[in-house]
């Protein structure tokens, strides 16, 4: 593997009083989409957020493009080229959709003003948008608040896509339409790191994989390698009951 | 016969999203059941719903065979249920000592006693030094609650529960972010209580082993909804489980 | 097996955008009631206005108290000696200029009172800066120390304009030209009311452009919904945050000298007072709305006024009175700010 | 063993503190005797009265967390509750105890509603309502001038016993005479001994450890069985109740009441500046912030008039040191201990000594 374009060594992570990352080690490569997997709980989201500066990491380096991400404030990050769409969405509700947009096209004033080009490949892929182009984020329903989410977080080219469980709470076409959003996605050469606990909706798109569990990588290794060890799926992703059979 | 504890089409939704959906089960007295599921599944708030940190939608919660759908928080744990928090919840500020005894204390029901003096309440201190001494905590009883270890906190969490002395325990993924030689002083507390075969036990955990190993039954909830209920040899020949952990199967 | 999730919704089943218009409702239906209860015409013109003026420096003092709550969760109970200043520097540099104050052309009173302005805009956003730095930044998210720090900032604030300016009440007459009152029909309406209605406009004009029409305004909304992603889009809140507590204190500042010039006198203390009338304006508004805010501050002038001339005992409860009425009605506020 | 009921196991902890709290009891214990004139009386006696109003604020705001800016209304409405009973009743006992009486039942009830009322909200929603209803009872008081002498107050005698004219003995004691003065200065003493006790036993009953376990996590204390509200309100009753009996205390000494001895916002400042300077959550640190604080409002006057007149060639510093901005430096110690030291200078002192 040529160098990762993200890196983490030894992350550790504490909430307030509480230790939640225990030493994360994790190569996200170029142009690859890597999965974490894990149950409730294992680190998952912290490790994104560590990511994106929103907590900062107690001992180990974050290494993006080389540099160490570790000292610097999430607007610092973010304009490095790493964008990053939260489990709850971050969704502005009282903002409408062209307002969320805007907000994420960093040279823009007005909607207008934003890359006709890009905004029409966005459009494409999630048509729900230009519908509902004016109206208030909030009124849309879970699926459309995703894609808008999704698309606020690709309006502009960036290096790195965070996304941290984009198939929660959503219907089969759903998440069928960010299946093939994320492939188109991954025709542009963008770098995804996503978070998931829907592991069929992961073996379509990744192509790598780690496994968390209490605050460290427990797995690494290639998504078509896991997908085709059904031992290795029960014994990593808390199925081992299955085994039992 | 009477359930310890019985959930009659237990039901929340916020906003438009249904968490918990018309739940119903009965766990019978002495038993040990499983609630297992994915992430977002409704475990965490199914328990609220009981132990009365979230008021329902609809439905009921009955302990005993006795509705106590309409009481608080406060009341369900004087009633005998009690709780054990998925993330750590405890006084940061005040010792590991003062933790317990405040459970003890409650159990004591001595809360609104203000004229005698605290520490003159021996019995109180004493029943929680032994509380201390059963999650192996009392050689830090006078450190702060917040400059344990996270597995300590854990080992805490467990004690203030152990304390409240309830007839329901709900634990939250009591093992959750322990390190590996942490985690049997826990298992070993649980597998004693069970023992006893006169409290009743739900258990949310991720840990199969160790769901396999304890639990008379399992549950499981998916979307909010009670997918599969049985001993767990037969849940999990279920299907539904598979579904459930992998996500539903999207076309190619 | 049968999927568990119900299908995809019909995409265009979006319901309408329905602003709530039943606050705003609130005023003409106020103003209308007060006409048979007052009497005359002529009166009741007169109270109006006189309520519109005193709702609209309230609002001019308290618009960046509730911005800065809303953004930040931050309430500064220290925001009353940005007034205070505020009228304290319009006496200095009134004070100075007594030839053109006095002089009865308009246009030699601007050209002192704009000054005056300018001053307290400048120098109460300033200190601002500073007491933002000093006071505020140390005690992010902990709003008991918070409360008692700002508070603590409010005392030593007002103990150093006394170092300054004298523990005594100074005048401050209004210049020539803004004495008096306009005549319309019988109902004599004070122009300086007049001015003050104007000058209240024009800043909730500006806000509502800023707010509503640029993008620091769209990141200020966006901001008081979900600060995380505001940052994790790349804007760094610290800065707007701070530019938006400098804005509340030199609008404060502008409310002083609009306030000392209404009241006609000065003193250490009045910040302090209107603090009272400033919480319950935004409590009334909903805390962080900026257009409850402004009904929420025409609502209290009108009343105040209406109520002072037709029961002036209960005039000096009329505030309390209708702040328990909205929260019964509306516990949040008339507009409650939704956050995440 | 006696000590130990008497101060309910709670005792300094710290030799320094011991040290500087039997000082300020012997100083004021022997006011009379070592420190001559009518003034040093009177600061002490107001220094008494504070001991006890600082102390029922922080049952509130150090043990449970809440900071309400209504607390000098329930010590105007002690006061107002002795004066207004003494001036319709004549000096006696009976109208006392009636003052007293009502007074209390007055606070009960107010403490009661805003507690209800407000309690379940946030820490900044209840500061805020506090303050407004703290103003508005301000302005009714001077408002029912008929009831209350309005803004001049009210002048009133008190029972015999306690007035000036009263003699116990014809030859004075050690110097000082035994007059009714004297006496009310005992008695005071003795009420701020046994109200002080009280609320240390209040703080380390059972009831009050609970009141520090919902300032810590009112989520938990309310899973392990405490109901909160009740809690929280009862306490919220319980600072009234003593903050009412500072009030009446305050009355019996001034002989007089208004609306700026007790019910003024400046004394709210006060007030809070006192518990945090001491320390907030350790009742000892009333005791500490009162007397610190009425010595300093009192007597670093005298010292910086020294210094201003000493300072009389430089404009902006002989202001800053002018013998009214006192508060200006007690201001800017109150920032510096929230941010530097919240425990103020018993935390500081136990701290301390629990390191040596």
């Amino acid at each position: 593997m040529s160098t990762p374009l993200l890196k983490l060594e030894a992350v550790h992570t504490h909430i307030g009083a509480y230790h939640i990352l225990h030493g994360v080690d994790l190569e996200v490569a170029h142009g690859e989409l890597t999965v974490l997997l894990g149950r409730n709980g294992a680190g998952k989201t912290t490790t994104l957020r560590t990511i994106m500066g929103l907590w900062h990491p107690s001992a180990g380096r974050v290494l993006f493009d080389g540099e160490d991400l570790g000292a610097l404030g999430t607007p610092e990050i973010a304009h490095r080229g790493i964008s990053y769409v939260p489990e709850n969405m971050g969704i502005f509700a009282e903002l409408t959709v062209a307002e969320n947009m805007l907000l994420a096209a960093r040279g823009a004033k007005r909607p207008e003003d934003i890359d006709p080009k890009r905004l029409e490949w966005v459009f494409g892929l999630f048509p729900a948008l230009k519908r509902f182009w004016q109206h208030p984020a909030g009124l849309l329903s879970g699926g459309q608040k995703q894609m808008v989410a999704v698309a606020r977080a690709i309006i502009e080219p960036r290096k790195l896509l965070l996304i941290d469980e984009p198939s929660k709470g959503l219907a089969p076409a759903i998440i069928q339409n960010m299946v093939e959003a994320f492939r188109e996605l991954k025709r542009t050469d963008t770098t995804i790191l996503l978070v998931e606990q829907n592991f069929n909706f992961a073996r379509q798109l990744g192509d790598r994989v780690a496994v968390m569990d209490d605050g460290r990588v427990v797995h690494a290794g290639t998504m078509a390698a896991l997908a085709g060890d059904e031992g290795l799926q029960q014994q990593l992703l808390g199925l081992s009951l299955a085994a039992h059979q | 016969m009477t359930f310890a504890l019985e959930t009659k089409e237990l039901t929340i939704r916020f906003g438009g999203h249904t968490a918990v959906d018309a739940v119903s089960c009965g766990f019978a007295p002495g038993s040990l059941t499983a609630i297992v599921g994915p992430n977002g599944a409704g475990k965490t708030t199914y328990f609220n719903l009981i132990s009365g940190q979230l008021k329902a939608t609809a439905g009921r919660v009955l302990l005993h065979g006795e509705d106590i759908s309409g009481s608080s928080a406060a009341q369900r744990s004087h009633r005998g249920i009690g709780r054990a928090f998925q993330l750590t919840n405890l006084f940061p500020n005040l010792s590991v000592l003062e933790n317990i005894r405040l459970a003890v204390q409650s159990r004591a029901g001595l809360g609104l006693n203000l004229w005698s003096i605290w520490n003159s309440h021996r019995e109180l201190i004493g029943r929680a030094e032994e509380v201390l001494e059963t999650v192996a905590l009392t050689a830090k009883r006078d450190m702060a609650a917040a400059a344990l270890p996270h597995g300590d906190q854990r080992k805490l969490e467990v004690g203030i529960l152990m304390a409240l002395e309830p007839d329901v325990f709900m634990f939250d993924e009591p093992t959750a972010g322990m390190s590996v030689d942490e985690v049997p002083v826990i298992l070993d507390l649980i597998r004693a209580l069970k023992a006893r075969r006169d409290k009743t036990i739900l258990l949310v955990e991720h840990k199969m082993d160790v769901v396999r190993e304890l639990a008379d039954r399992i549950i499981v909830l998916h979307n909010g909804a009670l997918v599969a209920d049985g001993d767990p040899a037969s849940v999990i020949a279920s299907p539904i489980v598979q579904e459930a952990y992998l996500g539903v199967e999207v076309a190619k | 097996m049968k999927p568990s999730v119900p299908a995809a919704p019909a995409l265009d089943a979006l319901p309408a955008v329905r602003p709530d218009r039943v606050p705003l409702m609130l005023l003409p239906v106020l103003v209308l009631a007060a006409l048979p209860l007052t009497g005359s015409l002529s009166t009741w013109v007169t109270l109006t206005f006189a309520g519109l003026a005193m709702g609209m420096i309230i609002f001019i003092i308290a618009s960046g108290l509730t911005l800065v709550f809303g953004l930040m969760d931050v309430l500064n109970f220290g925001h009353g000696v940005f007034i205070t200043l505020g009228a304290f520097l319009a006496t200095a540099v009134l004070g100075r200029m007594t030839g053109w104050t006095e002089s009865e052309s308009l246009t030699r009173n601007l050209a002192a009172v704009l000054p005056a302005m300018l001053a307290a805009v400048v120098v109460a956003g300033l200190v601002g800066l500073a007491f933002e730095r000093l006071i505020i930044r140390p005690v992010y998210g902990q709003p008991l120390k918070q409360i008692m720090i700002t508070m603590g900032g409010m005392i030593v604030g007002v103990e150093l304009i006394k170092v300054v300016w004298g523990p005594q009440a100074i005048p401050l007459p209004l210049p020539a030209a803004f004495r008096g009152s306009f005549l319309f029909g019988e109902a004599a309406v004070e122009k300086y009311r007049l001015i003050a209605v104007v000058v209240g406009l024009a800043v909730f004009g500006a806000m509502s452009w800023v707010l509503g029409r640029t993008k620091v305004g769209l990141l200020i909304r966006a901001g008081v919904q979900d600060r995380e992603m505001v940052e994790s889009l790349g804007y760094r809140i610290g800065r707007l945050f701070v530019g938006v507590f400098v804005a509340g204190s030199a609008l404060a500042g502008l409310g002083g000298v609009m306030w000392g010039l209404y009241q006609q006198s000065v003193t250490p203390e009045m910040g302090g007072q209107i603090n009272v009338l400033l919480f319950i304006v935004i409590i009334i508004g909903g805390m962080g709305s900026v257009g409850g805010c402004f009904i929420g501050a025409l609502l209290v002038g009108l009343i105040s006024n209406y109520a002072g001339f037709l029961a002036p005992k209960v005039a000096l409860f009329s505030n309390i009175l209708l702040m328990v009425a909205v929260l019964l009605w509306r516990p949040q506020g008339l507009y409650s700010v939704v956050k995440r | 063993m006696i000590l130990h009921r008497l101060f309910s196991g709670d005792f300094p902890r710290s030799r320094v503190l011991l040290v500087m709290l039997l000082a300020i009891v012997a100083g004021l214990v022997l006011t009379p005797f070592i420190f001559p004139g009518a003034k040093a009386l009177n600061v002490a006696a107001k220094a008494c009265i504070f001991i006890v109003l600082v102390a029922s604020f922080d049952l509130l705001l150090g043990y449970t967390g809440i900071v309400s800016f209504a607390h000098t209304m329930f010590f105007g409405i002690g006061a107002y509750g002795v004066a207004i009973a003494l001036s319709h009743f004549g000096p006696t006992w009976a109208g006392v105890a009636a003052g007293v009486a009502a007074a209390l039942a007055v606070s009960l009830v107010l403490s009661l509603v805003i507690g209800l009322f407000s309690l379940r909200v946030k820490a900044l929603f209840y500061a805020m309502i506090t303050l407004a209803v703290a103003t508005a009872f301000q302005t009714l008081a001077s408002q029912l001038s008929e009831l209350t002498g309005g803004e001049d107050g009210l002048t009133f005698k008190v029972p015999e016993l306690l007035s000036p004219g009263f003699s116990l003995s014809e030859h004075p004691f050690l110097g000082v005479s035994l007059d009714g003065r004297l006496i009310s200065f005992y008695l005071l003493i003795a009420a701020t001994v046994v109200l002080f006790l009280l609320m240390l036993r209040i703080v380390n009953s059972p009831f009050g450890r609970v009141l520090q376990a919902i300032r810590e996590n009112e989520f938990r204390a309310e899973a392990l069985g405490y109901r909160t509200v009740v809690y929280r309100t009862l306490s919220n009753v319980l600072s009234a109740a003593f903050a009412t009996l500072a009030g009446a205390l305050l009355a019996l000494w001034l002989r007089y009441n208004g609306p700026d001895t007790s019910l003024s916002f400046e004394i709210m400042i006060d007030i809070l500046l006192m518990v945090v300077i001491g320390g907030m959550g350790t009742l000892y640190g009333s005791v500490l912030g009162a007397t610190l604080f009425i010595l300093v409002q009192n007597y670093l006057q005298d010292l910086m008039k020294f210094a201003s007149e000493g300072l009389g060639k430089v404009p902006l510093l002989r202001d800053l040191v002018h013998p009214d901005r006192w508060l200006l430096w007690l201001g800017i110690l109150f920032v510096l201990s929230v941010y530097r030291f919240p425990t103020g200078i018993v935390g500081k002192l136990r701290t301390a000594a629990r390191k040596s």
